[in-house]
């Protein structure tokens, strides 16, 4: 029952309801970094991580400081303090430890901050009442989910560049017209329901 | 830090620029998760152009005043507690005078402390300019966005429910395009409504 | 050293204004969003009444059951005029087809129900959210266990192009419905 | 008031430990940075354009630092940034070697037809189909794939032909290269002589498809008074580091193939 329960948030998360095409969460990265697929998968790599280590962080803030004291009021800027110090705190640790790492997210990681995935999913996470095992399941779902919409796209804008777009059309118009047509294909998964 | 010296028609340019030429959402296509999350109505999306235009204004104005004496390093953190504080003073009062918007949009008003457009005129503008021009600046790109909100909202309202504002507009027998308040009409409204900007603006730019 | 001091003096002494500044907004607002939280929540339960209490004063005592019990709703409304119990009423969730949708029954001293009100849901715009329309909750009130839905060889009209959610709006109706009978007893006992 | 004081805790609590948590993590984790990489960047162009083979501005300047690079290989900077950024280094800059990207074919529509083409307007998509509608498997497209990678415009094509490169516009940055579904493209310097042409087939076999590709009579390799020039594996190669720039291989070439990069202009592709 409880596994079943995990695997229906994760994948409620990732495909049916979608962070970014069906929940509108993180969509000025969605657009901003998908011109190519090598980006797209760092970005989407960058919010996974990010997402998951703030779903743990803010979960332990909630649980036992905003909740016991009835300050849920302060739960958005609590959470925003949090993921901003965390993601400066990620990023000077991969600078100084994972060099590698660095080379690869460093440019996205600050990009996260003003992610609405990130804060968005850790506002859901308190607000569904999630446990801590189903937060973190959550978060990891909508960083999946978020890598896979990302990259999607990112494929799709490559093969853009063969087809003739009518002028007006060109640049953000069209990619919105992709998203649209995307979104209504992740629509067709509504319904998957696990019992 | 060099501050250009304002009058009276500098500010009107701030004021303007936001609500035209640098029309927040349509030709920055900034902030876009509210946009077309919360488009499903035309009150939805006029109360969250309003709450919006709200903490624009106040952070703009809190940021010009406080610019100074923030080092650097800490800047973001700063902006970000200064932005939330005004997000969850607008999120109080809604939940106590307007509470059926404020159900309507849900986790999307906490939402707006990570939406690009007040980040972004915070980064750009208000960090640099003084008080006045800040509060104007931040006003027109609320107007602008408010406006852009609507005109969407409005669209999809009434092709998607056949209504505005909740009144029946659309012809008897009229059965409404359900899509389009459902995500994807979001996506093609937008990118049609941009499309009819960029091409607006390529016959202009040809006139001229 | 001393940046680091002057960073963590702005950084605490924002933190310090905005926290006064929210207390005291909350403090300000607090009563006024408890009492559109209780008024929407009186709406709610007068909903699920017959008719003719819409303009009638009622009192709504809730009563907790406790946890293990149920593990779909735990809390029994009894709604009384004058301290005549009019209705027992429940809150029950299940999964609908977007997400949960949650529902309150509301059910009269011979054990039918008296009315159903949706109070959340997830459902598609324009087609299972239809689930809140008058015209298809209104058929659930005079309704007994034997609720079912056209499609299943019941007498409920199905929201069009949304059984499933139509069928989760029934499944709450029949388990708030069974919950208080269940329930009618102890709460009967100790409430007087 | 019991309100107020719990919040004001909280949220007080929570920003002393983000502040301290960053004040001390800014200890911690202080990576050395020299400043000398702040200083050298900003005396870079910004442009990123990977000229030097590196994906940013920021990246060269690190590498500059750790002397793993010439302070040359920077084809925007002007000679006295140049010579500003070797000072700092400490190194004496010699002058950069201009590169710039140059389409090693000369026929393009004038090689012979194999089928009528009528897909996407795209190298990347005709070359799917049996290497494009040439019978010269090393003829350019002319679609111009590579002009629409140009960040400096220098790369244009006039309808269906081979693109006319400004040289004085290239950065050499290679973006155009790297999409040339055949690589025809190569970046080479500047007022040295080059092969117009990156066929592998000799004699007869050329002039049946193209009338002006490179017959391999390797004139050009017996001319050369250094020996700079070889046949490897059919490609005729110029090693520059030997070149003297007196350009006979130029004057031997009998059909004019061998030619001078930048001094003479690719002349605009013949239009189908």
């Amino acid at each position: 029952m409880e596994k079943a329960n995990l695997l229906a948030i994760f994948i409620a998360v990732m495909i049916t309801n979608n962070v970014i095409l069906s929940q509108f969460l993180g969509l000025c990265a969605y657009f901003g970094v998908s011109d190519s697929l090598r980006s797209a998968f760092s970005m989407g790599i960058t919010v996974t991580f990010v997402i998951v280590i703030a779903s743990a962080v803010s979960w332990f803030l909630d649980y036992y400081l905003l909740i016991p004291y009835h300050m849920e009021f302060l739960k958005t800027i609590v959470f925003i303090l949090v993921i901003a110090t965390l993601v400066q705190l990620i990023e000077m640790f991969i600078a100084k430890n994972i060099p590698l790492l660095q080379r690869m997210l460093g440019i996205y990681l600050p990009l996260v901050t003003t992610n609405c995935a990130v804060l968005g999913i850790t506002l859901v996470n308190s607000n569904e009442g999630f446990n801590f095992i189903e937060s973190l399941v959550n978060g990891l779902g909508a960083g999946l989910g978020y890598m896979l919409a990302i990259c999607l796209m990112a494929g799709i804008r490559g093969r853009l560049m063969f087809a003739k777009v009518p002028r007006a059309m060109q640049g953000m118009p069209i990619n919105f017209l992709i998203g649209a047509m995307m979104a209504l294909a992740f629509f067709g998964f509504q319904g998957f329901l696990i019992k | 830090m060099h501050v250009a010296p304002f009058n009276i028609m500098t500010l009107f340019n701030e004021f303007f620029k936001g609500i035209v030429k640098e029309n927040p959402t349509f030709r920055l296509v900034l902030g876009i998760c509210p946009t077309l999350a919360v488009t499903t109505s035309l009150d939805n999306g006029l109360g969250m152009g309003v709450a919006t235009t709200f903490v624009l204004v106040f952070s703009n104005m809190f940021i010009s005043i406080v610019r100074n004496i923030v080092p650097k390093k800490v800047r973001i953190p700063i902006f970000i507690v200064i932005i939330s504080t005004f997000v969850t003073t607008v999120e109080l009062i809604m939940a106590a005078y307007v509470p059926d918007i404020h159900e309507a949009l849900g986790i999307f008003i906490p939402l707006i402390v990570v939406n690009c457009i007040i980040m972004g005129r915070a980064e750009a503008f208000a960090s640099k300019a003084q008080v006045l021009p800040a509060v104007a600046d931040g006003l027109g790109m609320g107007i602008g966005f408010t406006m852009a909100v609507s005109i969407i909202s409005g669209v999809r309202e009434i092709i998607g429910s056949g209504t505005i504002l909740g009144y029946e507009i659309m012809f008897s027998g009229y059965s409404p395009a359900v899509i389009m308040i459902l995500p994807p009409g979001a996506f093609i409204t937008m990118g049609l409504i941009l499309c009819f900007f960029k091409y607006m603006g390529n016959l202009l730019g040809r006139k001229v | 050293m001393d940046s680091a001091r002057k960073m963590l003096t702005v950084l605490i002494t924002t933190c310090l204004c905005a926290a006064v500044a929210l207390c005291l907004v909350f403090v300000m607002t607090k009563d006024d969003i408890e009492l559109k939280q209780r008024l929407k929540f009186v709406r709610a339960i007068k909903a699920v009444l017959p008719v003719e209490y819409l303009s009638k004063e009622v009192d709504i005592i809730n009563y907790p059951l406790c946890k293990e019990d149920c593990k779909v709703c735990n809390i029994i409304y009894i709604v009384k005029e004058k301290s005549k119990v009019v209705a027992l009423a429940t809150e029950v969730t299940v999964k609908g087809y977007g997400g949960r949708v949650s529902v309150i029954v509301g059910v009269g001293e011979d054990n039918k129900i008296t009315g159903l009100k949706v109070v959340q849901h997830s459902e598609t715009p324009g087609l299972g959210a239809n689930i809140i329309k008058d015209v298809f909750q209104r058929q659930f009130a005079g309704r007994d266990e034997t609720i079912k839905l056209k499609k299943d060889g019941g007498n409920i009209d199905h929201v069009t192009g949304a059984s499933v959610s139509s069928r989760a709006v029934v499944k709450c109706a029949k388990e708030g419905l069974g919950f208080i009978i269940k329930n009618r007893s102890i709460v009967n006992y100790n409430s007087g | 008031m019991w309100t107020v004081l719990v919040g004001t805790l909280i949220l007080c609590g929570c920003g002393i430990v983000a502040g301290v948590t960053l004040v001390g993590a800014a200890r911690v984790f202080a990576v050395k940075t020299d400043e000398r990489v702040e200083t050298i960047e900003a005396l870079l162009p910004g442009a990123n354009c990977g000229g030097c083979g590196n994906p940013s501005c920021y990246n060269y300047a690190v590498k500059l630092v750790s002397g793993e690079v010439e302070p040359n290989r920077c084809v925007l900077s002007k000679q006295e940034s140049l010579q500003a950024i070797g000072d700092i280094l400490g190194i004496k800059v010699e002058a950069a070697l201009r590169r710039a990207a140059s389409v090693c074919c000369l026929g393009g529509m004038v090689a012979a037809k194999q089928y009528e083409y009528a897909g996407m307007p795209s190298c990347r998509v005709a070359v799917l189909y049996t290497l494009g509608d040439r019978q010269c498997q090393w003829s350019c497209l002319g679609f111009g794939d590579c002009s629409k990678m140009c960040k400096f415009d220098a790369i244009y094509n006039k309808g269906r032909s081979i693109p006319f490169i400004d040289a004085d516009k290239c950065t050499g940055c290679g973006a155009c290269a790297a999409v040339c579904p055949k690589d025809l493209i190569k970046i080479l310097p500047v007022g040295f002589p080059y092969v117009v042409c990156s066929t592998k087939e000799r004699g007869k076999a050329v002039s049946k498809e193209c009338p002006i590709g490179c017959i391999h009579c390797l004139k050009c390799v017996k001319g050369c008074p250094e020996g700079a020039i070889k046949e490897i594996g059919g490609i005729i190669k110029i090693e520059y580091s030997k070149c003297i720039q007196c350009y006979k291989c130029v004057e031997e070439c009998p059909r004019k193939i061998l030619k001078v990069l930048s001094t003479v202009r690719q002349e605009e592709g013949a239009t189908a």
